[in-house]
């Protein structure tokens, strides 16, 4: 890199096109050249995954926290010998949250870096994107962090998926509102994103089943700032809960106009959540529901599981969520079905992955793929205790779901 | 009427105003600058999130938000006399300077955002600003915070005065008169760089303030930005490069019709139609409602 | 070497280079997506360095023409063949219709218009699942088949530099015919080129529609190729870059667009591990060109040529003076 | 039949009237001359015989029908056709490509190669062939623009200030050329220099403040009160 800050200066001068021309040619030789090994001390050759995230672009952070929890587990496990005698290397290519580049970089992992599996996305966009390249060329992918259900349809092999599906989310959340209040109202407000819909697509299918009556039901496109006017008319339909669900920063948004409009809390459900996202939600948001697949105020978090906590808080000033936790377990995941696969052979570890029974070492729930790569699905409810500015929360759990994928016509209801 | 309808009118009201009065002045700023300097900004939307951020994070170092406001305020002025120096002011010559502009402009929001992806990026996925004040007032039975009615007075009252300075003001004159013609301008004694800068400063800040403006009312994240080029450029469209009352009146428009459409349709739709009415306004007068 | 000796050059590589490029499918997965982009570069040259437009709705236009041709592929059961030039007339028919009011700008004016109808087509590309699946896209397109086999690998890579030659060959054909030349008048001066009696309006609609075809074809075959599309694929983004790869190039000659897709496609691509420095390095690169060469590459190697020629008695040809004056007024 | 006939036509810029009420009318052959100070909306007039700007009310006739409205491309084919006071050439196409460009029109009428041969070697351009058209001098430039518009054989080519920025030497010579091409179309001329109008002109028209004030041979013209009062009296000084 400092070469090419140091042609781009010789390229003010008199040679100009000359040496822009070389400074390019010579920064995509040095970047394909750059497979960017951080070797490690061991014996035998590392075992390459590729993994191919959002460092760039609108995913940005989602895909840095990814790499965060990744980083962390990848170095634990290769303090303690590897597998199969080997180093894991996890080589972290950004797809700048574009499905072409997701696309190249996949076939760059694949064909440079002669990946054993694909794995990274943070992004239903994305992961689908991948989802293509890998079903196609016959590489085995899992999937830490995308819920759009189609990456599991049926007739899937190659594809397997930590995160439970969205419409699922919807349809437990149906029945967890059913047993909380029978009969209850409630309102919907949501932005116009794949995942979204997906949790709508699965809460409509269940409502009617549980007897919820759904009182609003409002979309928002993207790059929607103001939710005034809706929250009003939320207000005015007088449910007994609104569930909500903004892309990016339009999620702080419907949250807050909501209570100034004196919706309270306790009204409120968040069918997901992230750290960052409880905190924008602020300490007027206690006793708020949110959904999530981990949580630092999960009742059953094993020893390693608060380790986890504890060191990630450590180094990132904030405690995890479900997203770092994904890709957190998920070297852990790829060390557990190597070993299983006895070598780093693509269609061994495929087979591996089918027959793969674990546990998510963080947690203790567990793990085990059906026949098109989908997991047994679950969920938590958790409630806002607490939320101190931008350090930390505090949250109990109230509520664990699981059911099996098949139990809703997932890939009816979301195309 | 009942209460649910005068919540659902006062929440309208309030959207139009606060939406509008953004809207409006950042066109306003993008306005001044394309129609003065002849240049088209593409980073406008970048420079309104980089005040955001700013203010944001001299927010969590402890500031109060109005104190980080006028700070960013500061730094923005510093930052776009930088820019101004280095970049911009060596096209005032050049014949095709706006098609040039456009181009160092879009190097320049790539360069931001790329620094955006590698700083704040990694930070946060959103961002909120504390309020200025607290409190709510019950306008009937619709309660609006006090922060948000400190906005919209911020906004209106920056507008106010940018309108009367623009035509009361010797500077404001002469920054008209060259809005109208350069050659005859400079003929008449009128230091035409001096404007040039004086107006990418101006234009700047507004944009700066409008950042953060937007930062109180609202949550944001990353992709603001670009909506927020985008808005601006079609508001200057519809009012005119170079007319601040178009700006007002157009952005206003804007913000009223997210409101009132939504309403009776779907924000998405509401969306779509001004769009499209920008591209009806084309078709019946191109050079914008308010030029001429 | 002269022009045709070169174009000889240029054409006999692109169509050397996927055979070359065979041992490594990333490498010719890129080169493929180069001449995409080639295509789509020569055909913003059109307009923008021809007849003096920037056409930001250019990557929409692109995706209407994909959309429809999965339509076509997927629900009616067309061939590949069939299915991209329908889908291409029909989107360049819809391009042409979008831009008709904005087509009676001027210059910028017309670039900012394309800008906002950019943001309509993307809105509209989420706004309308049942053809388009919204913002998940559509995924496992299949690629074209050649009599009941389907392209894949070195193939379809050939047949993309093909399809970029051609589109290549036949920009370099249109602007040196008696509609290219007023093309260049409407460029040079819209005012007097009315005066002269070329109808403006109408010769930039028929230029617009050759520029929506190409970029309707290009949009078609990056379906294929990729195999993916959502409507970030055919964002404002996505015409920007088209768009800066023309301008860096050298607008307003052939080979210009050629050097600045060369150059610019593969970056993306190349500094994947880069990561958001890749941003900051492009941008850097297209302040540095637009300050020090506001022509482009190749604009300033002609004007340096010429400033060394002009030494001996003034001899500019008419196509380096448009090309170091390259004005879109 | 006029070749060109103005009736009542008028033009507003917002508040500001250009042109109020004017007439005009010229005959085949005529060169007609147009005064007037600065802003007394001589150009506005051309403008919108030229079809650059569209009148606010009033009848235009060229040949005997109407051309309101009419873009000028549509009225470059009927054989109306202009120059502008800031020369206009491509200037960044060679003189070759300017004169091509020219051509573009393709009338059936089109001048052979050897009458273009002809023109240029009477407008004394053989010798600039290659060169940019930028590049010229500006009285070349404005021989370029006449070429370019003869090429087109218009019936009717209206001149706007062609000597504005000559040397006096120039002036002489654009005079002499201009005389010579009353013998190829009509022409009507805007200009300053009372000079040129008093040697081309068979007729004047006088514009003061977006109204015709009077309207006569250049001799009775220059004798008109009024016309002394108003407008000689400043522009000589």
């Amino acid at each position: 890199m400092k070469q090419i800050i140091e042609m781009n200066r010789a390229a003010s001068g008199r040679a100009l096109p000359v040496a822009t021309l070389a400074a390019v040619c010579l920064a995509s030789g040095l970047a394909s050249g750059l497979a960017s090994p951080v070797a490690r001390a061991q014996a035998g050759a590392p075992i390459k995954i590729g993994f191919n995230t959002e460092l760039t672009g609108p995913w940005t952070f989602f895909g840095n926290s990814c790499v965060a929890g990744l980083k962390m587990a990848s170095e634990e496990i290769n303090k303690a010998g590897g597998v199969l005698g080997r180093p894991l290397e996890f080589v972290v290519v950004d797809n700048q949250t574009s499905p072409t580049q997701a696309v190249a970089a996949s076939r760059n992992l694949d064909v440079n870096d002669k990946v054993v599996a694909l794995s990274g996305p943070t992004n239903s966009d994305t992961a689908l994107a991948i989802y293509g390249y890998a079903e196609q060329q016959k590489l085995p992918y899992l999937v830490p962090v995308a819920a759009f259900p189609q990456l599991t349809k049926p007739g899937t092999r190659y594809t397997f998926r930590i995160e439970p599906n969205a419409a699922g989310w919807g349809y437990s959340l149906a029945r967890f509102l059913e047993e909380r209040k029978p009969g209850a109202r409630v309102a919907m407000m949501y932005s116009d994103a794949a995942l979204m819909r997906a949790v709508v697509a699965g809460f409509k299918y269940q409502a009617p089943r549980s007897k919820l009556n759904i009182v609003a039901d409002i979309l928002f496109p993207q790059g929607s700032s103001d939710a005034t006017v809706q929250a009003a008319q939320v207000r005015a339909a007088n449910p007994d809960y609104v569930i909500l669900m903004g892309a990016g920063a339009f999620d702080n948004v419907l949250n807050n106009q909501l209570i100034d409009l004196g919706v309270k809390p306790e009204q409120m459900i968040h069918p997901f959540a992230m750290t960052t996202m409880i905190f924008g939600w602020g300490q007027r948001s206690a006793g708020a529901i949110y959904g999530t697949f981990f949580d630092h105020g999960l009742d059953g978090l094993t020893r390693e599981g608060k380790d986890f906590i504890t060191r990630f808080d450590a180094a990132n000033s904030r405690p995890p969520s479900y997203v770092e936790n994904y890709c957190y377990n998920t070297p852990y995941i790829f060390k557990e079905a190597l070993a299983l696969a006895g070598s780093a052979d693509r269609e061994k570890l495929r087979e591996a992955f089918t027959r793969l029974k674990t546990r998510e070492v963080t947690s203790g729930i567990p793990i085990a793929f059906d026949k098109n790569g989908a997991r047994k699905e679950y969920i938590y409810f958790m409630q806002i205790v607490s939320v101190d500015g931008k350090r930390t929360y505090k949250s109990r759990q109230i509520h664990y779901a699981e059911w099996d994928a098949d139990d809703i016509p997932v890939y009816e209801l979301v195309k | 009427m009942t209460d649910a309808t005068l919540l659902v009118l006062a929440s309208t009201l309030s959207t139009g105003l606060i939406l509008g009065a953004i809207f409006a002045l950042v066109a306003a700023g993008v306005t001044i600058v394309y129609g003065c300097v002849w240049l088209p900004n593409a980073s406008n939307g970048q420079f309104f999130l980089l005040a955001a951020l700013a203010a944001w994070s001299l927010a969590g170092a402890g500031w109060s938000s109005a104190a980080a406001i006028i700070g960013v305020l500061f730094m923005g002025i510093a930052l776009s006399l930088v820019i101004e120096w280095v970049l911009v002011r060596r096209l005032y010559d050049v014949p095709e300077r706006n098609v040039a502009y456009f181009v160092v402009t879009l190097g320049l929001t790539q360069i931001m955002s790329g620094i955006f992806a590698m700083s704040w990026g990694l930070w946060s996925d959103q961002f909120t600003l504390p309020p200025l004040v607290d409190g709510i007032t019950m306008i009937g039975p619709f309660p609006m915070t006090n922060n948000r009615i400190v906005v919209l007075a911020i906004a209106l009252g920056v507008l106010a005065v940018l309108f009367a300075a623009l035509r009361y003001h010797p500077y404001g004159r002469a920054l008209r008169a060259v809005f109208q013609n350069r050659e005859a301008a400079a003929l008449r004694g009128v230091n035409v760089r001096a404007i040039y800068r004086l107006s990418f400063l101006l234009g700047s800040s507004i944009i700066f303030l409008g950042g953060m403006l937007f930062a109180l009312a609202y949550s944001f994240d990353l992709t603001v930005a670009w909506t927020m080029s985008v808005t601006a450029f079609a508001i200057m469209i519809v009012g005119g490069p170079g007319s601040v009352l178009g700006a007002l009146v157009v952005g206003m428009v804007f913000g009223f019709t997210q409101a009132i459409v939504s309403i009776f349709a779907s924000p998405t739709a509401a969306t779509f139609s001004y769009l499209l009415a920008m591209l009806a306004m084309l078709l019946f007068r191109p050079s914008g409602l308010f030029n001429r | 070497m002269n022009g045709r000796h070169l174009a000889i050059a240029l054409a006999v590589a692109a169509l050397a280079a996927p055979f070359v490029l065979e041992g490594n499918r990333f490498l010719a997965f890129v080169f493929g997506i180069v001449m995409i982009n080639l295509l789509w570069a020569s055909g913003m040259n059109l307009l923008y360095g021809f007849v003096g437009l920037m056409p930001l709705m250019f990557a929409g236009i692109a995706g209407i023409a994909a959309y429809a041709m999965v339509a076509l592929t997927r629900e009616a059961g067309w061939s590949f063949w069939l299915a991209t030039p329908v889908a291409a007339v029909g989107a360049a028919f819809v391009g042409v219709l979008l831009g008709l009011p904005s087509l009676r700008l001027k210059g910028f004016y017309f670039t900012l218009c394309s800008l906002v109808i950019q943001s309509v087509l993307t809105l509209a590309f989420t706004f309308f699942p049942r053809f388009t699946n919204g913002d998940t896209g559509l995924n496992q397109i299949e690629p074209p088949a050649w009599g009941g086999v389907q392209l894949a690998g070195v193939w379809f890579d050939a047949t993309l530099s093909v399809v970029a030659v051609v589109g290549v060959l036949l920009a370099a054909w249109i602007v040196q015919t008696r509609l290219g030349q007023r093309f260049i008048a409407i460029r040079e001066d819209d005012v007097l080129a009315e005066v002269m009696g070329i109808d403006v309006v109408r010769n930039r609609i028929i230029a617009f529609f050759i520029v929506s075809l190409y970029a309707a074809v290009g949009g078609c075959f990056y379906a294929s190729y990729v195999g993916f599309i959502s409507p970030r694929s055919f964002d404002v983004l996505t015409s920007l870059g088209i768009w800066l790869c023309v301008a860096f190039g050298g607008r307003g000659t052939i080979i210009g667009p050629i050097i600045g897709t060369v150059i610019l496609a593969p970056i993306p691509y190349l500094l994947q591990e880069l990561q958001a420095f890749k941003d900051v390095l492009s941008g850097v690169l297209i302040i540095v060109v637009t300050l020090v060469m506001p022509a482009g590459i190749h604009g300033e190697i002609m004007r340096r040529r010429s400033l060394r020629r002009a030494a001996a008695p003034p001899t500019v040809s008419a196509a380096e003076a448009v090309s170091s004056n390259g004005g879109a007024r | 039949m006029s070749l060109l006939q103005v009736d009542g036509i008028s033009r507003h810029f917002g508040g500001v009237t250009a042109l109020r009420n004017v007439d005009v009318r010229m005959r085949e052959g005529e060169t007609l001359g147009m005064i007037g100070p600065n802003g007394s909306g001589k150009t506005t007039f051309v403008n919108i015989v030229t079809g650059h700007l569209v009148p606010d009310g009033g009848r235009l006739l060229f040949k005997g029908t109407s051309i309101a409205g009419a873009a000028p491309h549509h009225l470059a084919a009927l054989g109306l056709t202009r120059t502008y006071q800031a020369v206009r050439v491509f200037g960044g196409l060679s003189v070759r490509k300017n004169i091509e460009a020219a051509l573009l029109l393709g009338l059936s009428g089109a001048p052979a190669a050897a009458e273009q041969d002809e023109l240029v070697h009477w407008l004394r351009l053989d010798h600039r062939l290659s060169s940019p058209a930028g590049s010229l001098t500006l009285f070349e430039q404005r021989r370029l623009e006449l070429l370019m518009r003869l090429l087109q054989r218009p019936s009717l080519i209206m001149l706007d200030e062609p000597v504005g920025g000559l040397a006096v030497t120039e002036v002489r010579e654009m005079i002499a050329l201009l005389q010579e091409l009353k013998a190829r179309c009509s022409i009507f001329v805007i200009e300053h220099t009372m000079r040129v109008i008093r040697e081309l002109a068979d007729r004047v028209v006088v514009l003061m403040a977006g109204e015709k004030i009077a309207d006569g041979p250049p001799a009775d013209i220059l004798r008109d009160k009024r016309v002394v009062e108003q407008y000689l009296g400043t522009a000589h000084a």
